[in-house]
Formats: structure tokens, C-alpha cells, sequence
């Protein structure tokens, strides 16, 4: 039973001995490749055969009216959703469908939910605390001490999400806004090499997205971004490049004006708003 | 070391503190006062708070999985049963040949159903080690298959209560099918000696009480170093975020599958000190209803607050007590009002009362 | 956390210790009822209890005994056999009775008995059982296999010509030993194994459709087929039920009972079951006035016209009448005392005979076979010419037929083993 | 026994000899003295007076034998008078004269000394009577008859039987009769063509016969009996088969009345109520009240008790979910503990306010006794009444459901609370009327169960978790899955009874259970899309 012998590793017991998790090579380019991905639910194709490539270091945003499959699509590459064809290849190394949602977790692709997710009744220091980039076995967790180290880090974040006041409240307590913050501010106590972020500035104020436009411009270079937004002005603010998805596949690829512009798009989608 | 995290925590010192206070005293007023004198504690008496004991640490396990893990099992009686079960069966080992026919080594059950051999499972059990060790193993073990199926499929909420419900039931049924060895429905009864002690003399009820008030002191502690770990704040993530906590990387499943087993441990030894004490380990032990009943002591103490569930597991136990001598024809309407009121107008429990005062809201507790 | 409510628990815990420990008043003779009021086994043991409190009140309203009042303790083991237990416990130690009445299921004796030893008290125990036991403090006012079971198969033997059996039970102790000594009686009898089907079902089962069928099946095999049901309690209705629907009557496949009685019945319809047997060692119906009797003072106690009564309560009433009895005869309620007084009184039963505490603790009864009638009664077809001494232990389990009961001095042994002249087990009774 | 085979054929003789409809009576004198002798003679002597008494040709031989069969020919010790018991409930017993008729009122027991019989005596009986039956006009009476001969014909009566045969028209009657009388060569004769006749025969008398002709050391009719059973035997395993579906099937129906309330209030409001079982006992104790209501129409009240045990337990029920469940919205585990209270307060309530004891529940004659498909194979009529009651109150739950305008609201509230609120549906009225809707339906499993098994305090007790199984292996909130998983639930432990016996059964059926959630945690149907998830 892999649960007992993980119990029985006298060497995995502290985080030192560890092996670091493997490396995600992007030596050949893209760090995210899905193919010919294509799942239905009962019937209904939700993605079909979508093709997309992602950059490392790159941010992307993806536009599409509602159930063009932007959600499932983050299903799928976190690994909550199992496609019915294609592959996802994180980096040319490790094929996202053979594994679980905390191995992709632990390979470094943090994710963001549509409808911000926090644990309400721990405090925002221990929020970041469960987030942060550690050995995430049984026994480590149980014994592992709250180092200074870990908690520069934690304070680190706690200013750069502008969450300091409020460290040692139950996130249960934060405002809409000040929830999607923390949940960014998880995803970067995780080191991520890529973040998947589902509508982002969603319930937040005007000077909160600039705030939020910065921080994932910020990332981007070191980190790659994928951003999934409804909200236009976001999007022009930061989008460098964009795709727009439609009915689970792509329907246009490019910057944003480009985009804008293409007859189909705005038949589909920009439509309503032009 | 993590496990003497607690002992530096107040609540855990108070707790502590209030128990074995409570321990010496039962112990002083046993043996200093004179039996007419109206504080002296009977041997009655001092076993049957040795039961409400045993019944606290089952509390206290359950708790650990429903108040910090969010699994309402409703199954904790199987474990408790066995771990009973292979007390007993170590118990009537010892019996030997002062049973009803004398035979050395056959269990008086099996001699007058014409078994000729012992079965293979009884093996072993007439040493104490072995039998002390099956109270550890053998719940947990089933606590770790079952678990491990469960978890690993994502069975949760309603449907995983349900399933622990059948669980119990299942063991039950087995239980009482004589063709198992286990006694069948009179189960295992008529004990002699534990460790060469006479079970019939005050003095061993007094140890094995002390035992199971120092048992439930060492499962407390280990509760609440699971609860204030790291570990601890994962399992209450994973009990209000599930799908968040795998996306931080974390096995969810096998968070749970841990504490799971732990508990099921503690609750196979509150049921290898409880038999001894009551002197009977029955299938009966394994019916739903007595599951359920675990789980209304720990709401009304107070979920996810371990000293809650003590609260709890001793008041019930001692209503039961008092109800069913002064008015047995009425205490199942008190015991059933006792529950309908808890959970109507106390979610929190008795706990939940005591803490109104403090800020902090509830599961918060969990990591004060 | 604030030390409040730790103390609190603290102090919980010893208001509970003093308030349970409160010196009885010694005047009255007590008398504890440990039967049980809630739980599964409510539906047969409460009667029970008020059948105590009915003869308590009886024998106060005629003066109690040695001049003292007798005072009923009840408490509610709740079908819960730990409880039964720790009850016990309760009735001898904090509340001092001189004597208890109570019990209906094996497993809940079984777990009574050590205490009952230990604190050297007195148990009456009412209820037809296994066997297999004989302990210094417990008197057994029900029937041992042999004065129901036995002389049953012998009437289906003899009178009906039954020569293929049906042996079905609960799956607990007395049903598996009852069938365990008939299999062998059978077998010494000359009935091929192959004659007799045996099957256990779990308590309150309800879903008989198949071995209902299965009977029927095996019974039209062209020889006279007879069941013998050990069915518990709960379990007979829809056993009967199924019986009459799947058109199996009396007269094909007589079905015999020892656990089914009046007041079972009284749950049942009847009509279908009309000719259907049991085996008691009293029947409401028996045509004796003392039987009556009991019957208009009991109808009189419940309020109840259609109240019945059953062959235990005919049991307590012996074991009662026995106690009341041993008290005057050693003029003390001495628990010593009256255990050795009580070996040989002779008190009337309710059939018209007399019941003899025998040393073994067992008492001597008549055997009744009794056919349903429409009326949820049963007509007695059958009765063993003399009353039949109870037998602790079976002379048809191999590991029982060696020994004897006797709590006469100078033997003093429940277990004594007749081949090697040792006296088993149990001999460390009553450490006080 | 053999004196007695020799009494039988007397009294069979003489019988035969009597004309039909005798309208003759003997003395009373007489009568009396021939009732004295069956009063005091042994159950031996008993058999040669009824053979004097059907033989004298009375008229009220027939009534004193049905009455003596029934243990209701009596005697007054006080005079010495016979007496026919009319109504022997109680401890007064209304009583009739015997001879006369002439009603007496009611009379202490003490002083009634009933006949004794017994069952080879009343065996007895039913064979003289159904040979005077043989003779009665009714052809349904006529074939009781016949077939009660079977396996009791012996050569005084093989002797006239082919002339009873002769002038009888009814072809079944007929048949019958033909087989008792093979029965009886085959058995005593030895006789091969007779074997032919009962080749086709379910009969187990004839089986027997067959059976104990294999053994004779004749070959032929050794043979001859052989092959006939061989097909008999074919035809039994068919039978029993479909007996073993049909048992299956009302187990199934059974599992599904109890558990289709619980899908309700469970499965669609999400309330864990372990009170469901004692609403299943009210409804069971309501079918007694009507009962005890309308004393002597067991039938009726049973009809009429269908409404009120839904009425009883759903009102119980509303009562249930304003004091409690109102107040834990949201908090569904709490409810089970919650309910739990209620269901010990409702246990212990009916213990004290009605009785601990079980109750008697009478049923009505077109419910009670089987349908004969053949003689190997009848269905129990409560059962299959119980079943098609099952899928009757399920039609009803899916119309209601699917087709009404509370159906529609329930199911908006479930879906999206806060929106059905939006949209103007009154969610606390919705609620109410769902929990009453589950509720009442388990009062309806109530009234049907109280045909099958025990009314007592403990009835609910043993559904309950049953009904939990089923419903979260069918897959909470489908009524569906709940048919579905109900049904094959009752099967698959039917089927596994026969080899694995009761308990094991159940125990597998448990644990198929537990297995089969690992494999598909949502059950049989689960419920789609993103309000399943969490």
C-alpha cells in the first residue's frame, strides 16, 4: 500500500532529504501543448478538438461568450476533468493526462477558481501558510515547524496582496475582492512555473484591477500566465496576446486588436458589444 | 517533537489538569473513605465512570474525524466493537479451564456447540501482547481498507455516513452468525482475570479506570497534536475547500485516510478497556443506532472542540444513567428531547456555549 | 480556554459518584425488577414487570412477609446487555435489594450472572432457555430443554407420527442448542440425518418467502414433516404469515413453537394459524381455578379485558411465591439463608400441579402441548402424565452428559463432573 | 394406526351409503348421547363417534363437526348441556345449544369444558367431511373435495370412486378425483397405467406416491415411476425459478415503498431523516386504528386506511419539519441527529400511549391465501398486492413530479434555492409540502407492511437503514434509481438466499453495496452537472 511505504521512508520523513520535483523542461519551447482535446458530457461537446499552445513565461488571456469551455479547458489541464481524446503536455516532459490533480499541482501549474475558493475558517497567514511550496506528504505536514523562513515568505506575499492588516483573521471574513487576492496570493506562495486564473477582477473595484493587472503583468516573464476574463478593459490592459474560444474550440488567436477585428469574432462574440 | 506540541497549549494543560484532579480524587474517596461515610465512591461507581471514560475517548476519536476531517462516520461503533472484541477474546482466553466444562483451551461457547478445535483467528489471543496489539491493528486495519477504497474514490458526505452505517451494520449481522466463533449474539462474557488480576476485585476496577482516564489523557494529546499540526489546519482545508487543497498540491485522500485510521485506533482501544470494565462485548455493539448515538454525544459537547466531545460522551452517558433508574418508562423522551434541543438551539454544542464569550469562532478553535 | 467549565466537568464528574451512592433504608423487603421497559426486548419483558408488581401488591395487601413490606426497585436495562450488567450492579450494590426478578434473553443472564456471583444476590429467572448452567445465586423458573423441547418431539413422534423435522431458529444460543440436543435425540431415535433440515435466521427477520418454500418443499417429500420452531420473538408474525399464504397448514406441516405464546399471538392473526402447536409449561387456557384466578386479578391490574397471560409470568409467579415462601422458612431475607431454604419448597403452580425447587435450581413443571385456536388461545392437546424435573445439564450434548447440579451441602456444585468426581469451573463463586 | 386405517374405511363406508342432503335427526337423546361419548372418550375412540355422527344422517352432524373441528362444540360442566361457542374471545363466551339452537348469551369460561381435538383428528374430519362434500352441489366445494382426497383414498373408497367419477361432470373435479384414485393404485396396486396419469401432476401427494413406487421391486413400474418424475421434476425447477423472481420482486417492492419517502424528503430536500421508519409505523398503527374503528370489515378499513396513514404521516411529518428540520436549513447532517431524537421520542410515545406489545393487524380474506398458477407454483396474494401497490404510489410520486406545479417548484427549489425564491416560489411552502409528500408516502409503505410483518414499536427500526441503502445506491434524488436499486436490491438477496442463507445474504448485499460506491460514489444515477459537484 503506497500510503505505508511512504509512512516507512525514513529518508522522505524530513523535507531536506526530499528529492526536489523534477524539472519542467521547456527547452523546445512551450510549457503547455493540448491536442485535438476533445470531451463531451453526456452529449454535449463541451471542448472540441481544441489546439493551444502556451509560451513559458508568457500571459495569455482567453475570451469566449459563456460555455465556450474556458472553465473546463482549466478542468482539464489541473487534471479535475479527463478528456475523452487528445493529449496535454506540460513542457515536453510530463503528459498532464496520466496524472493527478496534486502531482500537476506539485509540477508546479497553480490554479485559480472562477468562484474565489479560500478555507474560510483558517486565517489568511495559515491560507498562505497551506499554500506555500513544501513537502506535501502526510508525515512532513504533520511534523513541519513554522520556520522565520516560511514566514518572510508569508509576510512577503501578505504586502504584495495588500493583505497584512488582516493576517491572522479567518479568511472566512474578507471582502469578495480581498478573497481573489488571497487565492492569488496562494497560487504565488505555490511557485508556480505556470498560473491558470479564472476571471481574476470578477466583484472587484476599479482601482482593485489595476491593482490585480499589475500583479500578473509582475509575473509574467519569470511565470507563465493564462487568464481567463470576461471583463474587455481587463483584458485590453494586459493582454498581449489573446484567444478567443467558441463552442470548446479556437476561433481566433492573436493581440488584441487583431483579434477584435476578425469578422468572426465579432460576429460570435464581440458582436453584442460593437 | 510535535506530539508534546499540545502540552505547551493552556487548553490541553486545563484539560489535563481537570482529568487526572478528577482521577486522584475518585481514587482518594474509593479508598480513604469509610463505605458509609456519604462521599465514599463505590466500586460501582468507579466502574461505571470507567465507562464513561471509555465512552469519552470514543467521543474524542470520532470528533477527531467529523470536527476537523468533516466525515460524519457513522460506523465508529465497528471499530470500538472490535477492538472490544479482541479484548475479549484475550479475556477468554485467559479464562482457561475454569469455564462451566474445563476445557483448557475451548471458550465454553464453543464446547457446547460441539467445536472441536479452536479456530485459526482465536490463535495468539491467549498471549496479552498479541491481544493488545489486535486492539491497535485490527481496527485500523479495517479503518485503512475501508478508508482506502472510500477515499480513493471520492465518496463523500451523505453517501460515505451511509456506507459506514452499512459498514457496522454488515459487521454486526456477521457478528451474530455463531458460525463465526465469536460467541454470536451472547458474545463474550463471564471474564475471569486481565494480567493475572482478578476482574472481580475493586482493586482492579480501580486500575483499570486509572488506565482508562491516563488512555483517554494520551488520546486527547494525540488529538489535539494532530489538530494543532500543520497537518491539523490541512484537514479542516480539506474539509471546507476539498478541491482547493489537491490544487495546492496536497492527497487529500490520503490526509484522510490518516486520520482516519488514527481515529479508528483510538476508538479499538476505548472498546479493549471498555469490555473488561462491563464485562460483556456483544454484537449489539455494532448496531447502527449505537453509531449514531456516538456522534449525538460529540454534537451535543460541541463539534470540533476534542474537549467537547468529552462533555458530551459524560453528560449523555450519565443522563442515561440517572433516566433509566429514576424514570425508565420516560428517559427515551428525555434522551430524544436532549438531542432535538441540542441541535435545534445549540449548533455549537455545550462548548459552543462556553466559548460565546470568546471571539473566535468556532472551527478557528481548532487552530488556537 | 477558560478554566470555568474545565472545573465544571471536574465537578460533574463527582456530583455523579456522590449522588449515586445513597445507604438504603433497611426496613422494607426490596425488591429489584430488571426487566427491560424500552429497546427491542420491551415488547416481551415489560409485561413482565408488571406482572412483579401486581404480586408484590398482593402479597402487601395480605401483610407482605415476616411482617415487612415489600418494596418493587424497577429500572430500565433498555434491551441493552451491558446495561443489564451494570443494573445489576446498581440493584445489589447502591440500592441493597434482597432478591431480583428480572431477564428475558440468554446474552442478557449471561452478562448478569458474574455480578450476581460476585455480590452474592439472588436472580429469579423466568424464561424457558438452554441450559447449559447452573449458578449458585440464579434460579431458573423457566423450562430447561428437556421439560419443553424433548417431550414436544416425543408428542410429534408418538401421537402425530412426525418422521421428517424441520428444525428452525434464530441464530442465538438457546435456538442452537435446543436444535443441538434435538438433532441428537432424533439421531438416538433413529431419524436419519438426512430427515432433518435445520435453518437459523437473524433476529426480526421478516423475509421468510424462501424458506417457507424451502419447508413446503422438503415436507413434500411424502413422509409426515413437523417444524420445530425456535423462531424468537419478533420474527413469528411474518413467519406465520407466510406460512398461511404459501397455504402450509396444521394438518400438512403442523409447525411446533417454543417461543411463540398468548401474548405473542395477541400481535398476530390467528385464523390462519388455527391447529399450529406450541409447547409451554402453562397455557392460558387450562381449565383450573387458580388459573382464573390469576387471570381476573391480572385482567384487574392491567385494565385491560383482552390482557394476557403467558407461561412466563406463571414463572415468576412460582419463583415469587417460591421466595416469599424460603423468606418464612428461614425468617430472614439473608441471601445464605434463603438460598438454602428455598431448595424443596413446594408451591402451587397455575395448571393444577405443584412446583418444586430442585437442588440443581431448577423447578419442577408439567409439559403442555397446546394447538392455536382462533382465538389467539391454545386448546391443550397433550400433557407429560407427572411434572418434569428441569435438567441443567443436557444428556445429549456430548460435553454436558458427565455432569450434575447440586447446591446442597455438603456438594455445593453446579458443574459436578459425575465420571471424574470433580466439581468444574465455577467453584470460585462469591468471593464474600 | 392401522385400527384406525380400519376405522377410516368404516366410517367412509357408511358415509357413501348416506343420501346427500339427509334431512333425518336422530332423538335428542341420542344426540346427546353420542356427542357424551365424543366428549369423553380418547382421541382414539374420538375418531369411531365422528364416524357414528356423520354416519347417523343429522342434519346437525355437519354443524357439531365443523364446530368440534374448530374447537367450538363445548360442554357446560354445571348441566352437562352441549353447546356450540360463537364467540370464545375474553373471559365470557356467547354460546349456543348444540342440539336445539337455541342461543344461551354469554357464560363464564370457567364453566365451558371445550371438546378436545387435535390435528390428526381434525384430519380426520376434513377427509369425512369433504367425502360428504363430494356429494354437495357446488362444483368449487366439489374440487376442495377432490383435491383434499388426494393421498387419503384407500379401498373402500377406490371402490366407489369411478362411480363418483362417472356422474361427475366438472372436468377438474373430475381430474382430480382420477388422481386421487391413482394415487391410491399406484401406491397400493402397484398399478403402471396409473403412473401415466400422474405423470403430469404437481401434486406432492402424487410425488410421494411416485417416490415410493421407484423403490418397488417391480422394474417396470420402477421405470415407468422414474421417467414420470424426471418430468415432474423438469417442470418444478421452472416453477421454482420463477418463484425465487417472484420472491425478488416483492422483497424489491417492499425495499421501494420504504425507501421512495426517504428519496423524497432525502434526495430532493436533502434532510437525512431518521424518523422515517417511525413514519412508517405510524402508518402501519393508523391501518390498525381503522381497524380497531370498524370492527368485522378488516377489508374496508384497510381501503380506507390507505388516505388516513398518508394523511397521519404526513401531518406528522409537517409537525417534524416546522419544530426541527426548519431550523437546521443547510446543516443536512445535523438533521440526522436531530431526527434521531425524533424518532426515540415517537418509539417510546407509541410505546406508552398505545402498547409495547405488537399489534394485531387483521388481513382481509382477498388479500390472504396465493393464487395457484399450478400446484408447484402459487404467488401470495398479500405479496403481489404489496407489489403492484409499490408501482401504483410510484406512478403517483412520478406524476406528481413531473406533471404538477408543486412538482415543478420542488424541483426548482432544489435545484437553485435563492433563485426559485427570485422567481417568486414560496421555498418554506415548497418545503413544507415535500416533507409531507415523503412523509405521507411512508405512512403508505406503513400501511402496506402491516400485511407482511410486525406492528409494533420497533417496526421502523428494521427499514430504516435499508431504506437508506437503497436510495444512495440508486442514486440520491432520482425516484428512478430508487425503483431501480429497490428492485434489484430485493432480487439479488432472493436469489442469493437459497445457497448463501439469510444473514450471509444480506451481509453480501451489504457489502456489494459498499463496493459498488467505490465504483460509482453517486449511485446508480447520479445526479449531472455542476450542482452535483461539492
Amino acid at each position: 500500500m503506497s500510503f505505508f511505504e511512504e509512512l516507512t521512508h525514513r529518508d522522505r520523513v524530513f523535507e531536506f532529504l526530499a528529492p526536489a520535483p523534477s524539472p519542467v523542461d521547456v527547452r523546445h519551447g512551450p510549457i503547455l501543448y493540448l491536442e485535438d482535446v476533445s470531451v463531451s458530457f453526456d452529449g454535449f461537446k463541451a471542448i472540441n478538438n481544441l489546439n493551444l499552445t502556451i509560451d513559458d513565461g508568457e500571459l495569455r488571456c482567453i475570451i469566449g461568450p459563456n460555455g465556450a469551455g474556458k472553465t473546463t479547458m482549466m478542468d482539464i489541464i489541473t487534471g479535475k476533468t479527463r478528456p475523452d481524446t487528445g493529449s496535454v503536455w506540460f513542457g515536453s516532459r510530463h503528459n498532464l493526462l496520466a496524472l493527478s490533480e496534486p502531482d500537476i499541482a506539485s509540477l508546479g501549474i497553480g490554479r485559480k477558481f472562477q468562484k474565489p475558493t479560500v478555507f474560510e475558517a483558517l486565517t489568511v497567514f495559515e491560507n498562505l501558510e497551506l499554500a506555500m511550496a513544501t513537502d506535501k506528504r502526510i508525515l512532513p505536514t504533520l511534523t513541519a515547524v513554522m520556520t522565520a523562513e516560511y514566514r518572510e515568505r508569508i509576510d512577503e506575499v501578505l504586502a504584495l496582496i495588500g493583505l497584512t492588516g488582516l493576517r491572522d483573521r479567518p479568511a472566512g471574513i474578507l471582502s469578495h475582492g480581498q478573497k481573489q487576492w488571497l487565492e492569488i496570493g496562494m497560487l504565488l506562495m505555490q511557485k508556480p512555473r505556470l498560473l491558470l486564473v479564472d476571471e481574476p477582477v470578477a466583484g472587484m473595484t476599479e482601482q482593485e484591477m489595476e491593482r490585480t493587472a499589475e500583479l500578473l503583468t509582475g509575473l509574467a516573464g519569470q511565470q507563465s500566465v493564462v487568464v481567463v476574463e470576461h471583463d474587455m478593459g481587463f483584458v485590453r490592459s494586459i493582454a498581449r496576446t489573446v484567444t478567443v474560444l467558441h463552442q470548446g474550440s479556437v476561433l481566433a488567436e492573436g493581440s488584441m486588436d487583431e483579434v477584435a477585428n476578425d469578422p468572426d469574432v465579432i460576429r460570435v462574440y464581440l458582436g453584442e458589444e460593437a | 517533537m510535535w506530539l508534546t506540541r499540545p502540552l505547551q497549549e493552556r487548553s490541553t494543560q486545563v484539560f489535563l489538569g481537570v482529568l487526572f484532579a478528577a482521577l486522584i480524587a475518585v481514587t482518594a474517596l474509593h479508598l480513604l473513605m469509610p463505605q458509609d461515610s456519604a462521599l465514599y465512591v463505590s466500586a460501582y461507581t468507579v466502574t461505571l465512570l470507567g465507562k464513561y471514560l471509555c465512552y469519552a475517548l470514543l467521543a474524542v476519536a470520532v470528533d477527531l474525524v467529523w470536527g476537523y476531517l468533516g466525515i460524519l462516520s457513522l460506523g465508529h461503533g465497528a471499530f470500538f466493537a472490535l477492538g472490544g472484541y479482541a479484548m475479549g477474546m484475550y479475556l477468554m482466553r485467559q479464562i482457561g479451564d475454569r469455564g462451566v466444562y474445563g476445557d483448557p483451551v475451548l471458550p465454553d461457547f464453543m464446547v457446547f456447540l460441539n467445536w472441536q478445535a479452536l479456530p485459526w483467528y482465536w490463535h495468539g489471543f491467549d498471549m496479552a501482547w498479541f491481544a493488545f496489539l489486535m486492539v491497535l491493528l485490527a481496527p485500523g486495519l479495517l479503518a485503512l481498507v475501508f478508508g482506502f477504497l472510500a477515499f480513493r474514490s471520492r465518496v463523500t458526505g451523505v453517501y460515505l455516513s451511509i456506507i459506514t452505517q452499512a459498514l457496522t451494520f454488515a459487521l454486526m449481522l456477521a457478528f451474530f452468525r455463531n458460525e463465526m466463533g465469536f460467541g454470536g449474539n451472547n458474545g463474550l462474557t463471564d471474564f475471569k482475570d486481565i494480567l493475572g488480576f482478578d476482574l472481580r476485585t475493586d482493586a482492579t476496577r480501580l486500575g483499570l479506570f486509572l488506565a482508562t482516564g491516563i488512555a483517554l489523557a494520551i488520546g486527547y494529546v494525540i488529538c489535539r497534536a494532530i489538530v494543532v499540526s500543520k497537518l491539523g489546519r490541512l484537514s479542516v482545508a480539506c474539509r471546507d475547500a476539498e478541491a482547493r487543497a489537491r490544487f495546492l498540491g496536497y492527497r487529500v485522500e490520503r490526509v484522510q485516510l490518516f486520520v482516519f485510521v488514527v481515529s479508528a485506533m483510538l476508538a479499538g482501544v476505548a472498546g479493549a478497556l471498555y469490555v473488561p470494565q462491563v464485562g460483556i462485548i456483544n454484537p449489539s455493539e455494532f448496531s447502527p443506532l449505537f453509531s449514531i448515538e456516538i456522534v449525538v454525544w460529540v454534537a451535543l459537547g460541541g463539534r470540533a472542540t476534542l474537549y467537547g466531545a468529552v462533555i458530551g460522551a459524560l453528560l449523555v452517558n450519565y443522563a442515561k444513567t440517572v433516566f433509566t433508574g429514576v424514570l425508565p418508562d420516560a428517559w427515551l423522551f428525555a434522551l430524544g428531547g436532549l438531542f432535538v434541543l441540542v441541535t435545534v438551539f445549540l449548533p455549537r454544542g455545550i462548548a459552543g456555549v462556553l466559548q460565546r464569550r470568546r471571539a473566535a469562532a468556532g472551527p478557528r478553535e481548532a487552530t488556537a | 480556554m477558560s478554566l470555568k467549565k474545565h472545573v465544571k466537568l471536574g465537578l460533574s464528574a463527582l456530583a455523579l459518584s456522590v449522588s449515586l451512592h445513597t445507604v438504603a433504608a433497611e426496613d422494607p423487603i426490596k425488591v429489584g425488577i430488571l426487566h427491560s421497559l424500552s429497546g427491542t426486548m420491551a415488547i416481551s419483558e415489560s409485561t413482565l414487570k408488571d406482572t412483579m408488581l401486581m404480586l408484590i401488591e398482593q402479597q402487601n395487601a395480605k401483610g407482605g412477609v415476616l411482617g415487612r413490606k415489600l418494596e418493587p426497585v424497577v429500572v430500565d436495562p433498555a434491551s441493552n446487555w451491558p446495561l443489564f450488567a451494570e443494573k445489576a450492579r446498581e440493584l445489589l450494590a447502591k440500592d441493597k435489594v434482597d432478591v431480583i426478578f428480572g431477564n428475558w434473553t440468554s446474552v442478557s443472564r449471561k452478562s448478569v450472572l458474574p455480578v450476581v456471583e460476585e455480590l452474592n444476590g439472588l436472580l429469579f429467572y423466568p424464561v424457558q432457555y438452554e441450559g447449559e448452567e447452573s449458578s449458585e445465586n440464579v434460579f431458573y423458573t423457566g423450562a430447561a430443554p428437556n421439560q419443553q423441547a424433548i417431550p414436544a418431539v416425543d408428542y410429534l413422534m408418538n401421537e402425530v407420527g412426525v418422521e421428517r423435522w424441520v428444525l428452525a431458529g434464530t441464530d442465538y444460543v438457546y435456538p442452537r442448542t435446543t436444535n443441538k440436543i434435538l438433532e441428537t435425540y432424533l439421531k438416538a431415535k433413529g431419524v436419519s440425518s438426512d430427515d432433518i433440515m435445520i435453518n437459523y435466521t437473524p433476529f426480526g427477520h421478516s423475509n421468510w418467502q424462501s424458506i417457507v418454500a424451502d419447508i413446503k418443499k422438503f415436507g413434500s417429500a411424502g413422509k409426515k414433516t413437523a417444524v420445530v420452531s425456535t423462531i424468537n420473538g419478533d420474527a413469528n408474525v411474518p413467519f406465520y404469515r407466510e406460512l398461511a399464504n404459501q397455504g402450509i397448514d396444521a394438518a400438512d406441516i403442523p409447525v411446533v413453537a417454543f417461543s411463540v405464546g398468548e401474548q405473542e399471538l395477541s400481535g398476530i392473526d390467528t385464523a390462519p394459524l388455527v391447529g399450529h402447536l406450541a409447547a409451554w409449561n402453562y397455557f392460558m387456557s387450562v381449565d383450573n381455578d387458580a388459573n382464573y384466578d390469576f387471570i381476573d386479578a391480572w385482567v384487574a391490574y392491567t385494565g385491560k379485558e383482552d390482557a394476557v397471560t403467558n407461561d412466563p409470568m406463571e414463572a415468576h409467579y412460582i419463583g415469587f411465591n417460591m421466595y416469599i415462601e424460603a423468606v418464612k422458612k428461614a425468617g430472614t431475607t439473608d441471601v445464605d439463608a434463603v438460598k438454602d431454604a428455598i431448595i424443596g419448597v413446594t408451591v402451587p403452580n397455575l395448571t393444577g400441579g405443584y412446583a418444586t425447587m430442585m437442588p440443581n435450581h431448577h423447578i419442577t413443571k408439567p409439559v403442555l402441548i397446546g394447538e392455536i385456536q382462533d382465538n389467539g388461545q391454545f386448546s391443550v392437546v397433550w400433557e407429560t402424565p407427572s411434572t418434569v424435573v428441569g435438567d441443567a445439564w443436557s444428556d445429549y450434548l456430548p460435553g454436558s452428559k458427565d455432569l450434575i447440579s447440586d447446591w446442597r451441602k455438603p456438594l455445593k456444585c453446579g458443574n459436578f463432573n459425575v465420571v471424574t468426581g470433580t466439581c468444574g469451573g465455577k467453584s470460585d463463586v462469591a468471593a464474600n | 394406526m392401522s385400527i384406525a386405517r380400519w376405522l377410516r374405511r368404516l366410517i367412509l363406508a357408511c358415509l357413501l351409503l348416506v343420501p346427500a342432503l339427509a334431512t333425518a335427526q336422530v332423538a335428542d337423546a341420542d344426540a346427546q348421547q353420542l356427542l357424551t361419548a365424543l366428549a369423553e372418550s380418547s382421541f382414539a375412540g374420538k375418531k369411531a363417534v365422528i364416524g357414528r355422527i356423520a354416519g347417523s344422517g343429522d342434519e346437525r352432524a355437519r354443524r357439531w363437526l365443523e364446530a368440534f373441528a374448530d374447537n367450538k362444540l363445548a360442554r357446560l360442566e354445571s348441566s352437562g348441556r352441549f353447546v356450540i361457542v360463537l364467540s370464545n374471545r375474553g373471559r365470557n363466551w356467547t354460546l349456543a345449544d348444540a342440539l336445539t339452537g337455541e342461543p344461551l348469551g354469554e357464560v363464564s369460561r370457567r364453566d365451558v369444558d371445550t371438546i378436545r381435538i387435535n390435528n390428526s383428528l381434525r384430519n380426520e374430519l376434513t377427509s369425512v367431511l369433504s367425502v360428504l362434500d363430494l356429494k354437495s352441489p357446488d362444483p368449487a366445494s366439489r374440487l376442495a373435495a377432490a383435491r383434499a382426497l388426494r393421498g387419503k383414498v384407500d379401498e373402500g373408497l377406490a371402490e366407489r370412486l369411478p362411480g363418483l367419477m362417472a356422474d361427475e361432470s366438472a372436468p377438474a373435479v373430475h381430474q382430480a378425483l382420477e388422481e386421487a384414485l391413482a394415487i391410491y393404485r399406484v401406491a397400493e396396486q402397484g398399478d403402471v397405467q396409473a403412473v401415466a396419469t400422474l405423470s403430469g401432476s404437481l401434486n406432492s401427494e402424487a410425488r410421494a406416491a411416485l417416490r415410493n413406487a421407484t423403490a418397488s421391486d417391480d422394474p417396470v413400474l420402477a421405470q415407468a415411476a422414474t421417467r414420470a418424475l424426471e418430468r415432474i421434476e423438469q417442470k418444478l425447477k421452472l416453477n421454482r425459478a420463477a418463484e425465487t423472481l417472484y420472491f425478488g420482486l416483492s422483497l424489491g417492492s417492499v425495499l421501494v415503498l420504504a425507501a421512495i419517502g426517504l428519496a423524497i424528503t432525502f434526495g430532493v430536500m436533502g434532510v437525512i431523516n431518521m424518523a422515517h421508519g417511525e413514519l412508517i409505523m405510524l402508518g402501519a398503527y393508523t391501518t390498525w386504528g381503522m381497524q380497531q374503528l370498524l370492527p368485522g370489515q378488516p377489508g374496508l378499513a384497510l381501503i380506507l386506511a390507505i388516505p388516513a396513514g398518508f394523511l397521519v404521516a404526513a401531518l406528522a411529518g409537517i409537525a417534524i419539519e416546522r419544530t426541527v428540520i426548519q431550523h437546521l436549513k443547510g446543516r443536512p447532517l445535523e438533521t440526522l441527529l436531530a431526527t434521531f431524537g425524533v424518532s426515540l421520542i415517537l418509539q417510546q410515545l407509541v410505546r406508552t400511549v398505545i402498547s409495547p406489545l405488537n399489534r394485531t393487524v387483521v388481513t382481509p380474506d382477498w388479500m390472504s391465501g396465493s393464487v395457484m398458477i399450478n400446484e408447484a407454483l402459487s404467488l401470495t396474494l398479500n405479496r403481489m398486492v404489496v407489489i403492484g401497490f409499490a408501482l401504483v404510489v410510484f406512478a403517483g410520486l412520478m406524476l406528481i413530479m413531473r406533471r404538477t406545479r408543486l412538482g415543478l417548484e420542488v424541483r426548482a427549489v432544489t435545484q437553485n434555492r435563492a433563485m426559485a425564491r427570485a422567481m417568486g416560489i414560496r421555498a418554506t411552502r415548497v418545503d413544507i409540502l415535500t416533507f409531507g409528500l415523503g412523509s405521507g408516502v411512508a405512512g403508505l409503505a406503513g400501511v402496506a407492511l402491516s400485511q407482511i410483518t410486525n406492528v409494533g414499536p420497533n417496526l421502523g427500526q428494521s427499514y430504516i437503514i435499508d431504506s437508506f441503502m437503497v436510495v444512495v445506491f440508486g442514486g440520491v434524488g432520482n425516484l428512478w434509481g430508487t425503483l431501480l436499486a429497490g428492485l434489484s436490491l430485493g432480487t439479488i438477496n432472493q436469489l442469493l438466499e437459497p445457497w448463501a442463507g439469510a444473514v450471509l445474504a444480506k451481509i453480501l448485499v451489504l457489502v456489494f453495496i459498499i463496493l459498488f460506491i467505490q465504483k460509482r460514489p453517486r449511485g446508480l444515477f447520479p445526479q449531472k452537472g455542476r450542482a452535483a459537484e461539492g
